[in-house]
């Protein structure tokens, strides 16, 4: 019962993932859609062999902790990516002709604010 | 009869954390539900961890689950003290509108 | 009997946890956005010490006390946000 | 364990050491680490070769513990041939990273333990006898490939090294995703699983839908052409001749080998998503306004062509598939080398710059030609060789579809090929362009020249290449 | 309902409601805020599996360490140019939602089909608990990382250093960045670090430890201590320095160099390679491999080749 659960748990979440990829044009937001659609993956590579001892399967359990492990490498490797493209292109999104219009601005500009000062 | 008093703790501590969860949705501003949250959760988690002391009856476990609560009040006094300063980072910020 | 309770009192702080989310999602401001991973991490806390007496797994409570040694890191990223950044088209309301 | 499994952990463990050596040293002294690491293992292939000719494959498992508990290795002739490409490629393209990467750029020190780890993934992915292991050799390699196609700081690198990472990321999952549903059936994670009758058709659908992103085939390409493009020349060369390749081998693999009987009818669909590939792929090299897009289409055009190795499924089929990978990887790299030079003098691989460049650069020039008449598969060629055998494949399977798609591909690849050469030779205007730089050392493009004429010798000795790929793919059925 | 499944789909609905505001939320920092219960609550759900070790790790990893970075990469964006960084060009259509409906139904009848499939009996899992008596090892997932499956490990450790290098690429060329919040003189924080900092340590080698016996080990151990040094950056403990210096190179790749010793060691003495030496030579690699786990992770979130000691 609770694998089933899970499942369709871990669907849920793969769906909606699959949803913010399409469409949503923001790096950032794919990669946050992305590591959802990780961590149902993970959750089905768990839940779906059979346990043992009541434990679940030690095997896929390697994997999923070699996969967690990649997946926060990839994720640290693609901002990093992603705050260097913006720099230069002045908008997070992958198309780089995308019409800077369409994400409400005039011209991609450079204009690099520091942090603003807080009452400390 | 420790079992009964790990009951009552129990039920006690789910008590405040709920009271928490109610401030939080009811409160009207952001400091007024932090200090409401904070507060009644800690204790709820306090009579928590109490209760499992108490129903597993060693020291050492005892001791770890105080730990974990003196970690719990000091992650939530610090993360607090900055959300509030941070909210009211802002609303100077607003103010003087920035 | 006490253990017996365990996975119902786990199941009355999900329903809490739920109706954070609600608060979450409201908001209004971003703080209390964050007050509600706070939430989330102290009830979380609660939640994995109740499941270890429940499930009879000690190594749960490693996951709880790691939770609160770490409850910290996005307060502290959040606010080194730029205050005037983290408003992303809130309706102000206070 | 025998000397020639010991050899295998060589082909891994000395690039992954020597990346490591480049990792510790400071910047100005890594280059040297990675031309002794870049000439060394290819030493091993050698005496590999010679084991693989003797035996068929070379098969190794770590720490006794047999699959499925633990992990296989397994080297056969088409890993070997590929690994050859790989090497000779990396050899290459030394003198024009030497060049490119000089140690006073910022992009110089994370260059050649990239390059190094590229390389490890590569002959990784090419050895794993084990699904998740190929995973993890796969991701390593795209990781790194990402990364060294970001050493370009241009827009345009930065942005197709981003679509390439978001896109290969969603490959591995679905891979991943078939992967976990081969263990949940079978209990192992062994490439060859025998006994299995048929693999469960969705997981099967699922790796090679993974693999194909990897492997930039036709539907799922949009990575390959920017990123290839718009990379340093160097690492251009090296990536577009082994890592789709490496991807293609594994799909080729899991196609004959982990799934024992494939269902024909996927087959002929894969044949015909291939058939799609090899065309667009053609007309949009055709329709490319610079030299490296060209090429980049082409490698798409190809991908396209070496999949209907799937419907013809025949020994023959496979030796000129597998000949086929090796001539279009030299070619190309060869290509991509000589284009990266041209790019250094012109300023820009517009093809508009090209009428007259065979005065001005011949070395390049010749190269691009030669590397041509491999990708139409003119005679005497590499290409040709390789075309010619899965003709015949088709022919005696009947397969007139196939044999004619097979025939319309040299005769595309015709088109793209003479575009660029006319242009190159024969154009009217032969404009002078205004400002030549001055060109880069000699050595980088006798390089270029010597990866484009291995190509055309290998048609000319066939016979070693084809004879080691005789033996066909395990559970290669008919 | 019982008890069990109560708490089963409760916590499936808070996780598929997160992931909701996570994926398609109308604010981007807002779905990062929901991305961090998002890592605690799948944290909660590996402990509700019986997985510990998976919850460990995504306790520091998913919940703290992807969040951190996330935001603090946010924060940047926002400080190159703030109205850019939050301007979404979402084209949601039917289309999109058809897809998203499409994958998850397919996820979900592949997954529910798997379920009903008869597990064969030699399968590895079984082997593995089979097999671990004779490598003296008490915790299966330790016995596959390292000695079963420990190849995997060290690929695994060398894209943890690649994602390292291959950051470097870009941030070599970005100004100075700090990403403190300069928030050090305020004496709650310094308490906090005070407290946090020794207590990390300690958790961090107690894992370690017990690691081959019990859950735990070094993805958990350095998983930690990584998070430990991003709250020591995100305080101003830790500054981000830019001159890399020879020991932190080192501390990069022992993880790595440590696995690749398990791998060839034994063949020096005429075994094949990896045969396992021991329960010795795991502790040996895995104290390593923790090392270079804090480290690469604290430089990625650093952007940065080496760190320094702030002043207070």
């Amino acid at each position: 019962m609770t694998s089933a659960v899970f499942v369709l748990v871990a669907a849920a979440i793969f769906g909606l993932g699959v949803h913010g990829l399409l469409v949503s044009a923001h790096i950032m937001r794919k990669l946050l859609a992305l590591n959802l659609m990780l961590s149902a993956l993970f959750l089905l590579l768990i839940v779906v062999p059979a346990t043992i001892d009541g434990r679940p399967d030690p095997v896929p359990q390697a994997l999923v902790l070699t996969g967690i492990v990649i997946a926060v490498s990839t994720t640290a490797f693609a901002l990093a990516l992603m705050v260097r493209l913006f720099r230069k292109q002045g908008h997070a999104s992958i198309h780089p002709d995308i019409d800077p219009r369409l994400l409400g601005r005039k011209a991609p500009s450079k204009a690099n604010k520091t942090a603003q000062g807080d009452d400390r | 009869m420790t079992d009964l008093l790990a009951l009552v703790f129990l039920l006690s501590g789910c008590f405040f954390i709920f009271a928490g969860t109610v401030g939080m949705i009811r409160l009207p501003d952001v400091y007024c539900r932090l200090h409401a949250m904070t507060k009644a959760d800690n204790l709820g988690l306090l009579l928590i961890c109490l209760s499992l002391s108490l129903l597993d009856g060693r020291v050492r476990i005892a001791l770890l689950l105080l730990l974990i609560w003196l970690l719990a009040l000091l992650a939530s006094t610090v993360s607090a003290h900055l959300i509030a300063r941070h909210s009211r980072a802002r609303q100077v910020n607003e103010r003087n509108g920035g | 009997m006490t253990v017996s309770v365990l996975p119902w009192t786990i199941v009355f702080l999900l329903l809490n946890l739920g109706a954070g989310l609600w608060r979450a999602w409201k908001g209004p401001t971003d703080g209390d956005r964050l007050l509600t991973t706070l939430l989330f991490a102290t009830t979380s806390v609660a939640i994995l010490l109740l499941m270890s007496a429940w499930l009879e797994l000690p190594a749960i409570r490693y996951v709880a006390l790691m939770l609160v040694l770490l409850a910290t890191i996005i307060s502290l990223a959040f606010f080194g946000m730029p205050a005037r950044a983290s408003k992303s088209g809130d309706q102000a309301d206070d | 364990m025998t000397p020639a499994a010991q050899l295998l952990i060589g082909l891994v463990f000395v690039p992954l050491s020597t990346a490591l050596v480049a990792v510790l040293l400071p910047p100005r002294r890594r280059r040297w680490a990675v031309v002794l690491g870049g000439l060394a293992w290819p030493c091993l292939l050698v005496p590999l070769s010679m084991a693989v000719a003797r035996e068929q494959s070379v098969v190794m498992v770590f720490g006794g513990w047999a699959p499925p508990l633990g992990i296989g290795w397994r080297l056969d002739a088409l890993g070997l041939v590929v690994l050859w490409v790989h090497a000779l490629a990396g050899i290459a393209a030394l003198p024009s990273a030497w060049r490119r990467f000089d140690p006073d750029l910022p992009e110089s020190g994370p260059f050649w333990s990239l390059w190094m780890i590229l390389a490890t993934g590569v002959n990784l992915a090419l050895l794993a006898a084990d699904l998740f292991n190929l995973y993890v050799a796969l991701e390593l390699t795209t990781l790194a490939a990402v990364a060294l196609i970001a050493t370009d700081d241009g827009i345009a690198a930065l942005a197709a090294a981003m679509r390439y990472l978001l896109l290969a990321v969603l490959g591995s999952l679905m891979y991943v995703l078939g992967v976990g549903l081969v263990y949940a059936q079978t209990g192992s994670l062994a490439m060859h699983q025998p006994g299995i009758e048929a693999l469960n058709n969705v997981a099967l659908v699922l790796m090679l839908t993974g693999l194909m992103v990897k492997a930039a085939i036709f539907p799922l390409h949009v990575w390959l052409p920017h990123a290839y493009s718009n990379a340093p020349g160097p690492v251009a060369a090296i990536m577009a001749a082994v890592v789709g390749k490496a991807a293609l081998v594994a799909f080729w693999r899991i196609w004959f080998e982990t799934a024992e009987a494939p269902p024909a009818q996927l087959a002929d669909f894969l044949g015909l998503i291939g058939a799609a590939a090899l065309v667009y792929g053609a007309i949009a090299a055709y329709l490319q306004p610079r030299l490296k897009m060209v090429i980049a289409y082409s490698s798409i055009s190809h991908f396209g062509f070496l999949l209907l190795l799937l419907p013809l499924a025949s020994q023959q089929a496979f030796q000129g598939a597998g000949f086929h990978l090796l001539a279009h990887g030299l070619a190309k790299a060869a290509m991509f080398l000589a284009a990266a030079n041209i790019v250094v003098v012109l300023g820009s691989d517009s093809i508009r710059h090209l009428p007259g460049l065979d005065k001005r650069m011949p070395l390049e020039a010749f190269t691009l030609a030669l590397a041509g008449v491999t990708l139409i598969g003119l005679p005497p060629s590499g290409g040709f060789t390789g075309k010619w055998m899965l003709l015949s494949a088709a022919w005696e399977t009947g397969g007139w579809f196939w044999l004619v798609l097979i025939v319309l591909s040299g005769l595309m690849s015709a088109a793209y090929v003479f575009r660029i050469l006319a242009l190159t030779c024969f154009h009217p205007a032969r404009r002078a362009v205004h400002h030549l730089h001055p060109r880069p050392p000699k050595i980088t493009s006798l390089a270029a020249l010597t990866l484009a004429l291995l190509a055309v010798v290998i048609g000319l000795y066939p016979h070693p290449v084809l004879d080691l790929l005789g033996a066909g793919m395990p559970g290669m059925v008919r | 309902m019982s008890a069990p499944l109560a708490v089963d789909v409760l916590l499936g609905l808070i996780l598929v409601g997160l992931a909701a505001q996570v994926a398609i939320g109308e604010h981007l920092f807002r779905a990062i805020v929901f991305y961090v219960a998002f890592g605690l609550s799948m944290s909660v759900i590996w402990a509700r599996l019986g997985a510990p070790d998976l919850a460990l790790a995504d306790a520091a990893i998913g919940a703290g360490l992807t969040g951190a970075l996330m935001m603090v990469a946010f924060r940047r964006l926002v400080e190159i140019d703030p109205k850019q960084a939050q301007a979404q060009a979402t084209r949601s259509s039917a289309l999109a939602v058809l897809i998203g409906v499409l994958a998850a139904g397919m996820v979900a009848t592949i997954g529910l089909t798997a379920l009903t499939l008869e597990q064969q009996p030699g399968r590895a899992g079984l082997q593995v608990m089979e097999t671990l008596g004779d490598t003296g090892l008490g915790n299966p997932i330790t016995g596959v990382l390292l000695v079963f499956r420990g190849f995997d490990t060290l690929i695994e450790m060398t894209v943890l250093l690649t994602a390292f290098v291959g950051s470097r690429v870009m941030t070599t060329r970005s100004r100075f960045y700090v990403a403190t919040i300069a928030g050090f003189q305020l004496p709650l924080v310094r308490t906090l670090v005070a407290v946090i900092l020794p207590l990390a340590a300690l958790i961090a080698m107690h894992l370690l430890w017990i690691g081959s016996d019990q859950p735990g080990g070094a993805f958990q151990a350095g998983s930690v201590l990584a998070g430990a040094g991003v709250l020591l950056l995100l305080t101003g403990t830790l500054l981000p320095a830019s001159k890399s210096r020879a020991l932190v190179r080192l501390a990069l790749v022992a993880g790595v160099a440590s696995l690749c010793v398990l791998v060839l060691a034994p063949m020096l003495r005429g075994q094949v390679a990896m045969a396992y030496l021991g329960r010795g030579s795991l502790l040996f690699a895995e104290a390593l491999m923790m090392v270079s786990i804090a480290t690469s992770l604290t430089l990625l979130f650093a952007g940065r080749p080496s760190l320094k000691v702030g002043r207070p």
